[in-house]
């Protein structure tokens, strides 16, 4: 499916219209659960980031990264995954987070500013948050070629929006997955802005997905807004890897529908109107419609979902705040696998400074 | 006028375009958005899209294309986002920026002043809170200014701007809006590579740059209490370093003790330290003392204060040298 | 011409073959002086070349990289540049520096290991060699953007091999030249090796030349064998670039036929058979053919050229050789536009020291 | 058996790679070209392309590919061509590399052991003969280790590539083939962080490592002459520091000096200086001399003698210092 759409030709992947109606001949024939349990995912994560929210308002949050409108990228992504598959995620993941199974208390955790937050529970192949933007990109070509190496039939996904194409990572990495046919899936958010840099300012290129071209193998353009143009991709590319054919670059075109984080003020550099027209494809609206369009939805179970959804969310928040504190040795413990005399010292010293302040 | 340093470096910067054309403002949202921490604001507007530009997201190419506008006699004045983010460009700063006058024996020379915001300070992500200004210090070529106010933001930043070198001109994040004061409305320069005696005291000379000035002062003024005066050297320019302030200073007081944010070991406090223990080590009644962060990463929100030197551990490092 | 040739159908832009003859309709139409000189400055880099090889072994040079084989590369571009125009060079430029004007003794001087060798005269647009694999890129990039700024009517050229092609440098510079539409045109000679590394290993991408499409601009692969084909390609995309028409990638293919460096033993990784079959496709040899075809060019033309050539060569040798050493004063007063106390102190303790030992 | 450096070091990645099959080479030209140095010749007809991998020219990928093999378990030892190309992997190291332990609280480290050429004395083109590895010492959670001779290679290396931590292998060009030394056939390590008094002595400390270990020993042999008796610390692991080892040993003699080709200015030195004077200074009977490289860029082979400390400029210190 990913070669009948050329981006050079300016082809993009849709199978959901803004209706909900599923085109016929691409759908991915999900079963009626599997298709129930995307939309719970997306509307449990757009209740999880507007708490976030909340909470940041209330200083009870650092800096964050709002999620809103990317519900069918990241949902759509994780529903493809398997056990084994690994992720190399970007700062903008919470829906692949949530779906496979990465406990909220510790989402949470991490933004309330604890590093214990990042610790990846053992039984999950989730690679933390990457920060600078796009260095995770040839970290996941090495876990690709790893995964060969030691013949696992895995595959590696990496995660970055549209701004993260323009840095020298993202190039090193694609160029080396292409020479190695690594096992893995490049999965671009193209949500239109870098901060305030908007997409066309970004890369002359018509599309992300064509810059697959310039590595020797295939980029595909889905629309991010419908789950099952993303899942089908993401599919059919994770299999790819998974079989030996090497990777693929997937480019979902999207919409950030919030601002970059909440210290960005995106009034400064769009308009209201760009934003409402894109209100209108909103990703949950769309595969509800579907979904009540095949009769598998309806007002009460949409209440029951988000009052669930919201009690999901008040659980994690309170057990997220309830933690202890990271203590002063782990701040210190984690720099070597074994703390050097000097460290130590200043631990001590730190410690001893902390105790006569106490008094 | 009454200022925040944040509106102080913008003053500044549209200051500096209007004297002179050959001065380009670029880097990420540096344009329509005005900065991050809106040090641009406005500069788009008023200068144009050729003049204030927001380049795409990639840091080594931001530099290296500064580089190469200065080779057509152009004078940039890149923004790399958070110091953080300086890494990628990294291989641009040490192999070219740093070196290109030597290579050609003074055919290309380099005149940038890349503006950085640093420090910790603010609760914020990782890799928000570097201050790995030590890095730089190292490459012969470079020179590093920090400010520690609004008023030394605007004549350190001119100067900067100005000068036939590469700067990196350091911001320290905390301190944008930490205090107004007033700052004269007509351009003015500082002087590059002279520290300035912003305390006097007989007993003790603290070195600090950038956020930890606060700090110091507030330090001294609670030793001033204990009856210990402080003498504080505000460094400004990093490097090349003013010796000469500091060896003075500490052959008066007879102790030093540095004061910066950066891990200790290799940080800057390291070189000062070495420099006071190899001119004045006659004057010394005890060892010069280095507060600073600790060696480990700067920790997320929840526990920088651990990490960040406060008042209280400058004083606490006061009393022991003076108990020496 | 460049549209014509479009690499993601495996075209390649192709004038001269190798008998000498021109492909009717693609000849650039150069005069026959013009052509008598293009030969002329490719033996005469050929000679300049084998010196060097020969000053190295004898002790009397560095490290160096040897250029055979790219000739037709860098004198065609070079033949095609106008005053005015920028050159940011990589470190095998050769015959760009010997058209362009660059005397050849401060060459020599250079890879004798003296820094006044890079001083480039003041009439002169060339930024030194840029040892650090693709980092000239992004820099021929800001030139760019600022001859548009000073309305400078000008093109910018970076050079540099396939090996580059893999830097985050080459994406984040062609990336932003593309957004901005800049008067670059990038010239990659693929010589087929990134020291052992073939050319395959390097990239998925069946050319090089398609790598634009990532970037929004055009690309074109010409054989870099033949002087015309680099010729008429250059032109246009320097033109285009003077016109506003924004930049252009052209990839020269070629091969590099020495070692990479005086360090490097090219037998550990390559055949002989391989080096041989590309003699027979000699840049030098396809345009004296050609010469030869238009009646330009007869065995005592060939004499007398060698001959001038060599002593140009001898003559440049030892001048470079005669120049006094640099001072001491020469290694510290570069490092800053004023000397720093420290530095200053530093340079005087040197010279007190070379002072006692002298003693 | 006898052998250079760059044998020992070849020797001591095939047993490595035979011993445990977590280890992968990549990098530059390492596969069948052996590295531009010899390093790797013969792995990857021993160990083949998937073990010893010929990369694109992409140092970030490198050590970025190096990282992503560890969170699946493999212990990656990447090789960049010249510590002077590192710098555009140096946000995988800063940011990465040196941090993930701490980010993740344990959960992902990064066991991976990088080696490059470096240091000056060898004649080379420029970015050939770069000493930065105080760039690196100044970064919590790496460590920097510098062998100077086939036998340390050997033992040192084999340690590295076992530690849980990330290493930074700095092998000193201008050792590569210097000499030649008699090296057990069997695998051993030698302790990480710890330094070596490679020859004892009462009057002075040197500390240096590297290529300044045989400069360090020639001058010693001269001031032995004199009648100076000094004493070497080799050491070894740059950091995290063997403090110790030096404070002790300056208590003993009671002078000091550092001998690095780093330009002086932050370099190692300052760093060890201003140990020394935190924890010895009532020991010392004169400052921490450093001799060190100037501070500039290492020039071109025809001036590179001016640059490179040689024994005459060690010796110089040395009188100069017993005459304080
Ligand atoms: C190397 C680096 N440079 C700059 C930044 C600051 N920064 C954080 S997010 C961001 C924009 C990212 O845009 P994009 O990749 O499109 O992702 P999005 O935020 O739109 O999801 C920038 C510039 C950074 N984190 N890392
Ligand atoms: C950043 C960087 N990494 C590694 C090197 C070492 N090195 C010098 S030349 C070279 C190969 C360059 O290949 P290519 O770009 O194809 O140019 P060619 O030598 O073939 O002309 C390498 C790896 C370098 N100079 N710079
Ligand atoms: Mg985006
Ligand atoms: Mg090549």
């Amino acid at each position: 499916m990913i070669e009948r759409f050329d981006p050079l030709k300016g082809e993009r992947l849709q199978i959901l219209d803004e209706k909900g109606s599923a085109r016929a001949g691409l759908d991915p024939g999900l079963s009626d659960p599997e298709l129930r349990a995307m939309y719970e995912r997306m509307v449990l994560t757009r209740t999880v980031d507007a708490k976030a929210l909340k909470l940041q308002r209330q200083g009870r949050f650092g800096t964050y990264a709002s999620n809103l409108g990317h519900e069918a990228c990241q949902v759509g992504l994780a529903s493809a995954m398997t056990k084994g598959d690994w992720l190399f995620p970007y700062f903008r993941d919470l829906g692949l987070y949530l779906t496979l199974g990465y406990p909220l208390a510790d989402h949470y955790h991490f933004w309330m500013g604890n590093e214990a937050g990042l610790r990846t529970p053992d039984s999950l192949n989730i690679y933390p948050v990457a920060i600078p933007v796009g260095s995770q990109i040839p970290q996941s070509v090495g876990a690709g070629l790893a995964a060969r190496y030691r013949k696992l039939p895995i595959a590696v996904v990496a995660t970055f929006g549209d701004g993260a194409t323009s840095e020298g990572d993202f190039h090193e990495g694609l160029n080396m997955a292409g020479v190695f046919r690594t096992p893995n899936v490049f999965f671009c958010v193209n949500n239109q802005f870098a901060i305030s840099v908007p997409r066309a300012k970004q890369t002359a290129a018509a599309t992300i997905a064509q810059k697959a071209a310039a590595y020797g193998f295939p980029g595909v353009q889905v629309d991010g807004n419908d789950i099952l143009a993303v899942h089908a991709a993401a599919r059919e590319a994770l299999d790819n890897a998974r079989n030996g054919k090497g990777p693929t670059l997937i480019e979902a075109y999207t919409y950030r529908m919030g601002d970059h984080t909440t210290s960005d003020d995106s009034g400064r550099y769009r308009t209201k109107e760009e934003v409402r027209e894109w209100e209108r494809r909103d990703p949950l609206l769309r595969l509800r419609l579907h979904l009540e369009k095949k009769g598998l939805w309806d007002a009460k179970l949409e209440k029951e979902l988000q009052d669930r959804s919201t009690e999901l969310v008040e659980k994690a928040v309170a057990e997220a705040e309830a933690r202890p504190p990271a203590t002063v040795e782990d701040l210190f413990a984690y720099t070597y696998a074994e703390m050097p005399p000097d460290l130590a010292a200043q631990l001590e010293d730190h410690k001893a400074f902390l105790g006569e302040a106490a008094r | 006028m009454n200022m925040t340093m944040v509106q102080a470096i913008n003053r500044t910067l549209a200051q500096e375009m209007e004297r002179d054309d050959r001065i380009i403002i670029l880097g990420e949202d540096v344009g329509r958005d005005g900065g991050v921490f809106r040090a641009t604001d406005g500069l788009f507007e008023a200068f144009g899209p050729e003049r204030v530009i927001d380049t795409p997201l990639a840091e080594s190419a931001i530099i290296g294309a500064s580089i190469g506008m200065t080779a057509l006699g152009l004078r940039p004045v890149p923004e790399i986002q958070f110091m953080g983010f300086i890494y990628p460009a990294f291989n641009q700063i040490i192999s070219h920026v740093a070196r290109l006058r030597n290579r050609t024996r003074g055919r290309f020379t380099v005149p940038l002043t890349i503006r950085t915001p640093y420090g910790a300070g603010v609760k914020a992500l990782e890799h928000h809170s570097e201050s790995t200004e030590a890095l730089f210090c190292q490459v012969p070529g470079l020179t590093v200014v920090v400010p520690s106010s609004p008023y030394d933001a605007k004549g350190l930043l001119a100067a900067s701007i100005r000068s036939e070198d590469p700067v990196i001109f350091l911001e320290p994040t905390k301190l944008y809006r930490a205090e107004k004061q007033d700052v004269p409305e007509d351009p003015y320069e500082l002087p590059l590579r002279r520290a300035a005696v912003v305390r006097e005291g007989k007993d003790l000379t603290v070195v600090a740059w950038g956020a930890m000035i606060p700090v110091a002062r507030k330090a001294a003024e609670a030793a001033a209490a204990d009856g210990v005066e402080i003498e504080i050297i505000d460094l400004r320019t990093l490097c090349p370093m003013d010796r000469d302030t500091i060896v003075a200073s500490v052959k008066r007081t007879g102790r030093a003790m540095v004061v910066h944010e950066a891990p200790k070991t290799c940080g800057l406090g390291a070189e000062i330290a070495a420099t006071i223990g190899e001119r004045a080590l006659l004057s010394l009644n005890g060892p010069v003392l280095r507060v600073t962060g600790h060696d480990i990463t700067v920790p997320l929100p929840k526990s920088e204060d651990h990490y960040y030197p406060g008042p209280e551990r400058v004083l606490r490092a006061v009393r022991q040298l003076m108990e020496y």
